[in-house]
């Protein structure tokens, strides 16, 4: 049987999150991809020219939200997947904790990195 | 064992209205059924349910109508108290959230349906126990109930190869009760549906009439008016007079194909037809291949409903005390010789409410109709061909007749009983049941069809017997417990049997033309001798065919019979 | 044949009383056995001379828990003469009523409206009485549905899709009703109009078994269940208290957001019902409802 | 006691050869999610050598560029981000109840434009210097 909703965790907020950070990230995927094998080709990639992007602040702040809304979003698409495999109990308990601990290193490791490519850090 | 307050037999809607009845009196309700509720046929219906809702229609025209329709084989205590309670069943549905039609100030819709005066079809669409067959793991319980069992599993078409009704709709209630001493009542009352599919025997619902939809034979002629059917009502008269028209204009080579006539919607238009109708169109698409926005759909009459059934009376309850009927297994003589389109929805909710409560124990007024041999009144003459009834001794069924001993004791051994015969039938070795059904069938739609001749009828009886002894050579080739739905099959092979002879049995007894029963040699309505019922009592076997007089004294008036004219 | 059933009885007779009624019946049992091989026989001999043009070839699954070689399950042919507007069902019926009784399958009203014979089709869920032969492609298989336990050949186990339509509370259940007992709630058209394919499900289950995701998930509701609630939360007699409700069920984890709009629900379901639509709407309902309160 | 046959997940899966459009739509977005996050640590990896000093990095993501086989694998990865994309775009489509009718005409679009799009920028990503 089928269990009652119980506590408060519904669902919705995910899936809502889920689609507001594609929206996001069509654009700056996109964008990112363009600049980064058309609009530069990535073999000529320095850091020099890395550096100069991402001082300037609107660079820099787009580059960091596009590393946060992707690690949300592939780690939260990843965790549905597993539930709608049918994950459950303490597995499933663990499975989320594994990937919050993974996105939280995964975002101040890219946060380190940023700062050390706008200069920050050197 | 298990033990109960009320047993329904049947998840119909006849059955869950009783259940729901038995449960608002306080009992402990028990639900045996074949299906899962949502299965029943009941889900079936197509057309809609009657009801006097509106000012300027009332209970009263409601009841004449049904009465009329009848063709004054109705009683009217019955007639009275469904047309009464009808509009609080249906608005009780309403309540319980069926999803009628609506018209714009978000009252449910009602349209003209056959022989009604006013448009008032909403559509949307001592018995101490008994035996279960657990289907699923092969297992026999008893059940005991406490108050009573009711019988609510819906129609015996299965007993003609050409019918609407579902390969569950077998009789078994009849065949139960019939068996356990309640009698079955004007079993030759079959109602043929005009409008059914030709291949597959599927409905399309009274409701094209009803919007305007018309019959055409091969020649292009709407028959109903051009052949003076129906002069006024045409296409909407009553199912006996369309089905006769069909069959009529078949016989006399006017038949499309030889065997059945269109149904045109064409002219009510697409928009017309895809709000009110779409189902239809699905319906002639899948079961036919036929697309009604382009063409007219093929139609030819099938068995439809029963409108006898197990002897009961205005509460339910049959001549054996605690056992009940309800739906379209009982015969309360609602619809007499001829039922309503519409009316048997209605019928389901007032007649199973009512028998809940009284099995439940709820003081309600007395009966006036009486039940049982002791109400009828004149024995009946017929010289059937050959025996009809058990081919050996009586094999000691449900027994009913165990006031004197303890309950649970007559249920043990009913349920030693049961187990002993399918074991029997499981082990033993014989021909497959399917041939003996196929049998039946057939000989039923030849001789006892729309059309009823002294010695077609008097064949079907020799084929009945005839498969009868066959049957005593039936065995399950399938050895398994689990699901095995070969023995469910060989055992309401039985129960088709029994009613197939009862409708036969009936129609050879009844000597004239009345509503949905019509005899070649008879052409006309007798009312003088024919206002009575056949009733029929199974006696240990060996048949007994009897007649009780019907009641036309209603509350508001006598109903004094007319022509029925359309 | 019939040298053979006096022979049985004379057996019968000689069997002492102390014999265990167990050993006779499996005695008998295993005679049966041997007669049914015996009518197998026949039974080929009888298809063989089925012309190969007007016949179809069906490919039945076949398993029984208890029954001696078929604990494994197989696929059984039968060759059935074709008709035109011939269903599956049929054909089964055909199959059953003339080679084998013991060939289980449920059905009942041939109309597609009883939802009893969901099959597995050419691997496709569709309802037996309502798939015309024509339209298949020859050998057909047929097997039960995907994603349930066979009880027996063709029939599975309805329980959990039962279970999962019981869990939305599948039933009329409005904040107030009229005074008078014998006024009716008002509905609008549209309203109406807006329930009027949902109230069509029947239960058959071909859509939660076409479902990756109900497969995966064993708590995901399913799309039949789903569109139950929807048919209530969307029926505007019942009112705004009982709406949020409903919608709190379907919002729990394993409700809808466990939809990834496959739409196989939506291509499998006899009554045409738009399920994948149902559903979504149900999660934008359930989105601007909570955001209502944030 | 009746017994039944569980099936099996196995079996389950082996019916992708019955599968519908909506059903290879969710098998190949859920394939290309995976390989992105997949792509996004490993992104990540590569670009922490930034922390190590501007020549280190240099020279890491143009000693990668100067592999053919990096330069495979990006446009494997730039086919499996153009389906994600325009897969991603018709699911939100779908979210919205907008052209559900044209579900499987816009999985099938989906396919041929990614198509299209990565046989357009063959040239630009295996050209450019190599060395
Ligand atoms: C196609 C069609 C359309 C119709 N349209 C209309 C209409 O528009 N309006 C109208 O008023 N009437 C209509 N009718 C008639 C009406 O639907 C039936 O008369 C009515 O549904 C019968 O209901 P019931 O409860 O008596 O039986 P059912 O609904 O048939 O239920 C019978 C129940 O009994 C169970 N059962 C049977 N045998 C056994 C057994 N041996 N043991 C245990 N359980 C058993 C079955 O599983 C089932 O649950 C239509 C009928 C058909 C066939
Ligand atoms: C650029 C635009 C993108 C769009 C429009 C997009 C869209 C979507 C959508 C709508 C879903 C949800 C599918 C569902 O729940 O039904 C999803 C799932 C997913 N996305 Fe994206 N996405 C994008 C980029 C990315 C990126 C950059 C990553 C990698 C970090 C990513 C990884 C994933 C993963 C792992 C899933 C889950 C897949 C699964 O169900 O197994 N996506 N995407
Ligand atoms: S929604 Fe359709 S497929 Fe699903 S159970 Fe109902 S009728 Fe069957
Ligand atoms: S198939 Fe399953 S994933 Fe959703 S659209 Fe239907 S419920
Ligand atoms: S037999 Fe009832 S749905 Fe097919």
């Amino acid at each position: 049987m089928a269990k009652h909703y119980s506590s408060f965790e519904r669902g919705g907020r995910r899936w809502l999150l889920q689609r507001l950070t594609a929206v996001f990230l069509i654009g700056v995927l996109a964008f990112h991809f363009l600049l980064l094998h058309f609009a530069n080709h990535a073999a000529n990639i320095t850091f020099a020219g890395t550096q100069a992007r991402m001082s300037q602040i609107g660079y820099f702040a787009t580059m960091w939200l596009f590393l946060v809304t992707a690690t949300f979003h592939g780690v939260n698409g990843v965790y549905n997947a597993l539930i709608n495999q049918g994950i459950e109990g303490t597995r499933k308990t663990a499975v989320k904790w594994v990937l919050v601990a993974a996105s939280l290193l995964l975002i101040a490791q890219g946060t380190r990195v940023a700062l050390a490519m706008n200069g920050f850090l050197q | 064992m298990y033990e109960h307050d009320v047993i329904v037999v049947g998840a119909g809607g006849a059955g869950l209205r009783a259940a729901i009845a038995a449960d608002e009196e306080g009992a402990d309700v028990a639900l045996v059924t074949k299906l899962h509720p949502v299965r029943s046929h009941t889900g079936a219906a197509e057309g809609g349910i009657n009801a006097a809702l509106r000012e300027g229609d009332s209970w009263d025209l409601h009841a004449y109508d049904t009465v009329k329709g009848s063709d004054y084989l109705a009683d009217a205590p019955a007639v009275d108290t469904f047309a009464k309670s009808a509009p609080e069943e249906v608005i009780q549905l309403e309540h319980w959230g069926m999803p009628f039609s609506r018209e714009d100030d978000g009252r449910v819709s009602q349209r003209p349906f056959g022989g009604m005066s006013f448009p008032r079809t909403t559509y949307a669409g001592a018995c101490h126990g008994c035996v279960a067959y657990d289907i699923k793991s092969g297992e026999i319980h008893g059940f005991r109930a406490n108050n009573g069992v009711v019988l609510a599993t819906g129609g015996l078409g299965q007993a003609f190869d050409h019918t609407t009704n579902a390969i569950a709709n077998t009789g078994d209630g009849c065949a139960m009760a019939y068996r356990a001493g309640a009698p079955m009542e004007d079993m030759e009352m079959i109602q043929f549906h005009p409008t059914t599919l030709p291949s597959t025997g599927v409905l399309i619902s009274e409701g094209v009439r009803g919007e305007g939809g018309i019959l055409y034979n091969d020649e292009g002629e709407r028959f109903m008016y051009e052949h003076g059917y129906a002069n006024n009502a045409g296409e909407l008269a009553s199912r006996d007079v369309v089905s006769r028209a069909e069959l009529t204009e078949v016989n006399e080579g006017r038949g499309i194909e030889d065997e059945y006539v269109d149904l045109d919607m064409r002219h009510l238009g697409e928009d017309r037809i895809l709000d009110r109708l779409e189902n239809i169109l699905h319906l002639a698409e899948d079961f036919e291949g036929v697309d009604g926005l382009d063409e007219p759909m093929p139609v030819k009459p099938g068995q439809h409903y029963a409108m006898g059934g197990v002897e009961c009376d205005e509460n339910g309850e049959t001549c054996i005390s605690g056992l009940y009927a309800a739906g379209e297994t009982a015969c309360v003589s609602l619809h007499g010789a001829n039922r309503l389109g519409g009316n048997a929805l209605p019928e389901l909710m007032v007649f199973g409410a009512r028998a809940g409560w009284h099995a439940a124990g709820k003081e309600m007024k007395a009966a006036e109709i009486g039940t049982g041999p002791s109400a009828g009144s004149e024995d009946g003459d017929v010289e059937p061909p050959v025996e009809p009834g058990a081919i050996d001794s009586p094999d000691g069924d449900v027994a009913a007749d165990g006031a004197a001993i303890e309950p649970t004791a007559v249920i043990e051994n009913a349920v030693e009983n049961e187990r002993e015969r399918v074991e029997t039938l499981l082990e033993d070795d014989g021909i497959n049941h399917a041939n003996v059904r196929a049998d039946v069938q057939q000989t039923m739609t030849e001789n006892v069809n729309v059309f009823r001749e002294e010695g077609a009828v008097r064949s079907a009886l020799r084929d009945i017997r005839q498969a009868r002894k066959e049957y005593e050579n039936v065995a399950v080739a399938d050895p398994s417990r689990t699901y095995n739905t070969d023995l469910i099959h060989t055992i309401e092979t039985r129960n088709i049997l029994d009613v197939a002879e009862a409708i036969t049995l009936g129609a050879l007894a009844r000597e004239e033309f009345r509503g949905a029963h019509w005899r070649a040699e008879h052409q006309e309505r007798k009312d003088d001798e024919w206002i009575k019922h056949t009733m029929l009592a199974w006696n240990d076997g060996t048949p007994e065919l009897y007649y009780k007089p019907v009641n036309l004294d209603g509350d508001e008036e006598t109903y004094e019979p007319k022509e029925r004219s359309y | 044949m019939s040298t053979r059933i006096e022979q049985r009885e004379t057996e019968t007779d000689e069997q002492s009383e102390e014999q265990a009624a167990e050993s006779l019946g499996d005695r008998r049992r295993a005679e049966k056995r041997e007669r049914k091989a015996e009518q197998e026989a026949q039974r080929e001999a009888e298809e063989a001379t089925l012309d190969d043009e007007e016949t179809v070839l069906l490919k039945v699954f076949r398993y029984d828990p208890e029954v001696e070689g078929k604990q494994e399950p197989r696929f059984d042919d039968f060759r059935v003469p074709f008709h035109k507007g011939m269903t599956v069902l049929d054909a089964l019926i055909y199959a059953r009523d003339t080679y084998d009784s013991s060939l289980t399958f449920r059905h009942s009203c041939r109309q597609a409206v009883c939802g009893s014979d969901a099959l597995f089709v050419n691997g496709s869920q569709m309802l037996g009485c309502k798939t015309q032969l024509a339209d298949l492609e020859s050998p057909v298989r047929i097997e039960p549905l995907p994603h349930q336990e066979v009880v027996k050949d063709l029939v599975v186990d309805m329980e959990h899709f039962y279970d999962q339509m019981h869990a939305v509370e599948p039933y009329f259940d409005a904040d107030e009703l009229p005074d008078d007992g014998l006024e009716e709630q008002r509905q609008t058209r549209e309203n109406r109009e807006k329930v009027k394919m949902s109230t069509r499900c029947i239960w058959c289950g071909a859509c939660m078994s076409s479902c990756n995701i109900a497969a995966g998930d064993n708590e995901y509701l399913g799309p039949a269940a789903i569109n139950k609630a929807y048919r209530f939360a969307m029926d505007e007699r019942e009112g705004e208290r009982r709406k949020q409700e409903r919608l709190r069920i379907i919002e729990q984890e394993h409700g809808v957001w466990r939809c990834q709009t496959q739409f196989s629900c939506t291509e499998v379901c006899p009554k045409d019902i738009p399920l994948t639509e149902h559903i979504q709407e149900l999660k934008r309902e359930a989105v601007k409802n909570n955001l209502k309160f944030w | 006691m009746s017994q039944s046959y569980d099936r099996g997940t196995v079996e389950d899966f082996g019916r992708w050869r019955e599968f519908s459009a909506g059903m290879w739509a969710w098998i190949f977005h859920k394939f290309t999610g995976w390989v992105l996050v997949g792509y996004l640590f490993t992104h990540i990896a590569v670009l922490s050598t930034a922390l190590g000093g501007a020549e280190l990095y240099t020279s890491t993501l143009q000693g990668l560029e100067a592999l053919l086989v990096v330069r495979f694998l990006e446009v494997g990865l730039l086919a499996v981000a153009v389906f994600h994309i325009l897969n991603g775009v018709r699911l939100l489509m779908v979210d919205l109840g907008v052209g559900l009718e044209a579900q499987d005409t816009s999985f099938y679009a989906s396919m041929v434009l990614t198509g299209a799009i990565v046989v357009a920028s063959v040239p630009t990503f295996l050209g450019g210097p190599l060395a």
